[in-house]
């Protein structure tokens, strides 16, 4: 893994952050991904592709884009994260390099309004159905709003916060109750 | 006078065919489940089934021949019943036997088919064409093996009528067709598994590729007629084949377990077999049961 | 394959003409017996034979993912498990490992190996359940009866571990919320018999049965060379010939401590796929067995987190992978630093099966063999559109 | 097909449907059929009660539990129930827990193609008030603004035995002749419909499905 990671840096402009000893995730610009993801698939063994989602960044008003791979024998797992605008959110599609790539893509945009020029189908539904607000895994989308306003909630549901529910319960809560005794 | 006793003793000899064929697929219904590990339904529920089928209210039509469907399979299981003697020598079961032959009563097995195949094309569901297409080639296969099976048997007794056939084999049980042209009765029987579509012949209403085949779109009383017309077809069905290759019965309860054993053939296969594909099926029917038929026909 | 006789595709749509009347489109599905689940196939047939595939999913989205932004972590762990109903367990493990990686919490020993048995028994469950279901689909009912039958024993087990049948929440960050009842081994040992039995029936029934081999073999070949491309995993890929399986390459819980071999076939039609997942129940029911051998029975099952209503999570992300009974599932949780998680996303082994390589198989096949086609791939639509 | 009732309640649009393809379908209200003399409607009814047809379509994870319920184990066909795969011949449709907006739409269309006297039993409790998935954005909370619902099986998931339980209730409800759900549709069609069309926003099938 470390000296993937060093042949890495020498071409690629990248930066690395080791989770676990079989799982890395490195930082990549959204010009050089396609070629990193190439040469990963092509020199490094790194030929499959196990999903490819999104993070909406809010604060920085970014997109992160998590490409995970695994190496042949699956033991090792290298995530590339790659950051795009929010506003203007487009992407180099990589559906040449995989074929399952197609639905990720077409996920990402209809979860999230990330666009993949190129990538066939991208525009069809894949999920949703005649969907009309923003795209809904946007961290600016209230799904509790939107339930309320639209799905006649049935009167009767005042809280969830767990707090209050489980005083409800157990009004001694500040120990676990449910485990209470059972700890050995 | 006369006509009017016959007519009773038909409409008599009919409702009994029915009760039994009904009783039957109850039973069959109760083993299967059995078979499954299952208690399964009481042995009565066809004829809730049919009750409740008549009892919906509202009801769709697709056109004319959409409602002609199960009229002509009703008609197709009356007819091959009614030229059958169901209880040999008996006056009130004998039927309409001796004005039709065996020719008539293969001729009607097939009509009940095609009568649906008209009305389910006309229901306008994918599903349905698809099934009738199967069921159309499927049972065109296993006509052959029957054909050759009955031109066998016409050889042999030297006739056609059904009362002839059933007379010369009341000798003893050796005498039965099964013994003396065992050939003939086993091509026929692998025609009768086709027949009854349970598996591995079933692909024609194979529930988990193409909905119920045919019958999708009926419902209401036009199901219950397709389900009238499956307790009469089922005796119809067993009655030939008892008279022709198991000597016929000299009284009801012969009947009802001859009819029964035969049927039990079906069903024992059925449920130890997945199903074959359509091009599948027609494969083995025009192989092992064909030459069945042919080597029964050669040596007659 | 030869796809010259097929419609051609542009822009990943196949170019057919329905006026020509020279093809049909049927839906299967949603309302259909014949699809896995929920889902919907839009089938253009010509003949017999398929042209067109499209599988049509999300009509069981429930929006996990943005569910569990909205909550506590610990509100999240009886929501998992409902992203994959038959095999509940593996979504409970995920989640809960991710969690302790992120936060850093230990889980006791003894908990890992009654995670380990809990995997092992809904990973038994599921081959079950999916064996019926392949018999079924073949129009072999009378397995699929047995089979969920005896499912349901394995069922009566989990019942008696955690109280419920299909959803468990049995796996908590920390470690797991009881121990076994008393008696639960001797009941365990008599239902991994009646499995056996069952099995062994099935064997003779299914496997050995003329009329499902001419059925199967042959239908829906993996070639090696399309693992990689199409993200073929488990089951599926093993039966072509990879040797990739989670519990063995990266092994997790206690897997490193269990002794066994990957399963690996060879032809990797649907005979064969059927094949390696039957030996992969009897390698369930071995590890069963083993784990209840050398399982400790002593010992803390349980590390208690902080209070779970305060309970934040360091920033960080992390990627965590099972084997699950269609293959590798896999969680990715990123954490902000509050008590609620950023982004969780759950990766299901059928989502690349039931859409790209699925609608990739299905041309060129029989009409008919298009459910038996879609069980032999062991696919739930639940943790594709999740 | 063109409709053969003559009476027409409230004409329809069929809107969502392509121009060139409305005259295929349905251009008429469904109507309420009223019961017959009483002592055949108290036969009839025993004979509905006894013969429930299950439509085989699992619309959410409640349909992992009916396998159990359909085979061996707690095998409802000694009820008299069966599973059937056609909607035209169903009387009984399972919700089997949470509806997505894109299954309710599919929903609907199975429910108008069953025929009239036809029960709706909800399972789960994501079919009361929506359960655990209550706010989220996709699945409808409340099953009864949409089809009228005969009996209401609460749990997540409910057992197969208050399965069972609650189709003694469905069947002693509809012996008693008050589960008239079809009928309470028809009555109350522009209500459901309304309801529908407010949160399927691409309304692109007919409005009432034969």
């Amino acid at each position: 893994m470390n000296s993937l990671i060093k042949r890495l840096k020498m071409q690629f402009d990248v930066e690395e952050q080791t989770q676990r000893s079989n799982l890395s995730f490195i930082n990549a610009t959204a010009l050089q991904l396609p070629a990193l993801l190439t040469h990963l698939r092509d020199y490094e063994k790194y030929t499959q592709l196990i999903f490819l989602t999104a993070v909406d960044r809010i604060e920085d008003n970014q997109f992160q884009l998590t490409y995970m791979l695994a190496d042949e024998s699956s033991q090792n797992n290298i995530g590339v994260r790659v950051r795009i605008d929010r506003e203007n959110a487009v992407m180099t599609s990589i559906a040449h390099l995989w074929h399952h790539a197609r639905t990720y893509q077409q996920e990402l945009r209809e979860m999230f309004g990330i666009d993949f020029p190129g990538s066939p189908g991208v525009n069809d539904n894949f999920i949703l159905e005649g969907w009309e607000e923003i795209p809904p895994m946007r961290r600016d989308f209230d799904t509790r709003e939107y339930s309320e306003k639209t799905y006649f909630p049935r009167p009767g549901r005042s809280t969830t916060h767990p707090r209050t529910a489980m005083k409800a319960v157990d009004p001694d809560y500040p120990e676990l109750p449910l485990m209470k005794g059972r700890v050995k | 006078m006369y006509i009017a006793t016959k007519a009773f003793y038909l409409f008599v000899s009919i409702i009994v065919a029915l009760v039994w064929g009904l009783t039957v697929n109850g039973i069959v219904r109760k083993i299967v489940a059995r078979v499954h590990g299952r208690i399964g339904p009481p042995v009565w529920q066809p004829f809730i089934d049919i009750i409740k089928s008549n009892a919906k209210r509202s009801m769709i039509a697709h056109g004319v021949m959409f409602y002609f469907g199960p009229v002509f399979r009703f008609a197709g299981g009356l007819g091959t019943y009614v030229f059958i003697p169901a209880v040999f020598g008996s006056v009130v079961f004998e039927n309409l036997s001796f004005s039709g032959d065996l020719l008539l009563v293969m001729y009607f097995i097939f009509f009940g088919q095609l009568g649906m195949a008209l009305g389910a094309g006309e229901g306008g569901h994918p599903a349905s064409a698809i099934a009738v297409g199967r069921g159309l080639a499927q049972m065109t296969a296993f006509e052959l093996p029957f054909a050759l099976s009955i031109i066998s048997l016409a050889t042999q007794y030297n006739t056609l009528s059904i009362t002839d056939i059933v007379a010369a084999q009341q000798a003893g049980v050796m005498s039965w067709t099964v013994f003396t042209n065992p050939l003939a009765t086993f091509a026929a029987l692998f025609a009768l598994l086709g027949m009854n579509m349970h598996s591995p012949f079933d692909i024609v209403i194979a529930p988990q590729e193409i909905p119920l085949g045919p019958p999708t779109e009926y419902q209401g009383s036009l199901l219950g007629m397709l389900h009238t017309n499956r307790g009469i077809f089922v005796s119809a069905k067993l009655i030939l084949f008892m008279n022709l290759y198991f000597g016929g019965a000299l009284n009801l309860p012969i009947l009802m377990v001859k009819t029964f054993a035969i049927y039990m053939l079906s069903v024992v296969v059925g449920v130890a077999f997945p199903r074959f594909r359509a091009d599948q099926s027609i494969r083995f029917f025009l192989g092992v049961p064909t030459v069945l038929g042919i080597l029964a026909l050669l040596i007659q | 394959m030869d796809r010259s006789k097929f419609p051609e595709i542009v822009d990943g749509k196949s170019q057919y003409d329905l006026d020509s009347g020279r093809f049909v489109k049927i839906w299967n599905g949603p309302q259909h017996p014949g699809v896995t689940g929920n889902m919907a196939l839009e089938v253009v047939i010509s003949g017999d034979e398929v042209v067109d595939l499209k599988t049509h999913v999300g009509y069981l989205h429930r929006g996990f993912e943005k569910l569990m932004e909205q909550r506590l972590y610990i509100q999240n762990f009886p929501l998992v498990c409902r992203i994959c109903v038959p095999e509940p367990d593996t979504n409970e493990y995920l989640y809960a490992a991710a969690v302790e990686e992120l936060s850093g919490l230990e889980v006791p020993e003894r908990a890992q190996w009654l995670r380990t048995l809990t995997l092992e028994m809904s990973r038994l469950a599921s081959f079950i359940m999916w064996l019926g279901g392949q018999a079924g689909s073949f129009g072999m009912g009378t397995v699929g009866q047995w089979a969920v039958a005896v499912r349901d024993y394995v069922l009566d087990l989990f019942e008696a571990i955690t109280g419920g049948r299909i959803y468990h929440m049995y796996i908590t960050p920390g470690g797991v919320r009881d121990i076994l009842p008393e008696g639960f081994d001797a009941d365990l040992e008599d239902v991994l018999k009646k499995v056996e039995k069952f099995m062994h029936d099935a064997e003779i029934v299914l496997f050995h049965n003329a009329v499902f081999k001419k059925r199967t073999k042959g239908l829906g070949i993996i070639t090696p060379d399309m693992i990689d491309p199409y993200g073929i995993l488990g089951p599926n890929a093993r039966a072509a010939g990879s040797t990739r399986d989670v519990r063995k390459d990266s092994p997790y819980a206690v897997y490193d401590k269990l002794e066994f071999n990957v399963i690996v076939g060879s032809d990797s039609d649907a005979y064969d796929r059927a094949r390696c997942r039957f030996q992969e129940m009897q390698q369930s029911i071995e590890l069963i067995r083993q784990i209840m051998e050398i399982m400790p029975r002593k010992g803390s099952f349980y590390n208690r987190p902080p209070n779970v209503l305060h309970w934040q999570i360091p920033p960080g992300e992390t990627y965590v992978k099972a084997e699950s009974t269609r293959g590798e599932y896999g969680y990715y949780v990123v954490s902000d630093g509050s008590n609620k998680p950023r982004r969780v996303y759950v990766k299901g082994p059928s989502y690349t099966h039931a859409v790209a390589l699925f609608e990739q198989m299905a041309v060129g096949t029989n009409y008919a063999d298009l459910p038996g086609l879609m069980v032999s791939l062991h696919t739930y639509p639940p943790e594709i559109e999740r | 097909m063109k409709s053969t009732e003559n009476k027409i309640i409230h004409p329809l649009e069929n809107a969502g449907v392509p121009e060139d393809q409305r005259h295929l379908y349905c251009d008429a209200s469904p109507r309420p059929y009223p019961a017959l003399n009483k002592y055949v409607e108290r036969f009839l009814n025993w004979a509905r009660a006894n013969s429930l047809w299950i439509l085989g379509y699992g619309t959410g994870c409640g349909a992992i539990e009916l396998r159990p319920l359909l085979t061996s184990r707690f095998d409802i066909s000694q009820y008299g129930m069966n599973p059937r795969p056609t909607p035209r011949q169903s009387s009984v449709f399972i919700i089997g827990g949470y509806l997505s907006v894109k299954t309710l739409k599919r929903v609907i269309r199975s429910y108008e193609q069953m025929q009239n006297p036809k029960f709706v039993v909800g399972l789960g409790s994501c079919t009361v008030n929506g359960g655990m998935y209550w706010d989220s954005y996709n699945t409808v909370n409340r099953l009864d603004y949409y089809l009228p619902v005969d009996v209401y099986v609460a749990g997540c998931m409910p057992r197969p035995e208050a399965i069972i339980a609650g189709f003694e209730k469905l069947k002693s409800t509809i012996m008693a002749g008050q589960a008239e759900g079809a009928n309470e549709y028809a009555e109350r069609f522009d209500w459901y419909k309304s309801n529908q069309k407010k949160i399927i926003k691409d309304w692109d099938m007919p409005d009432y499905n034969w």
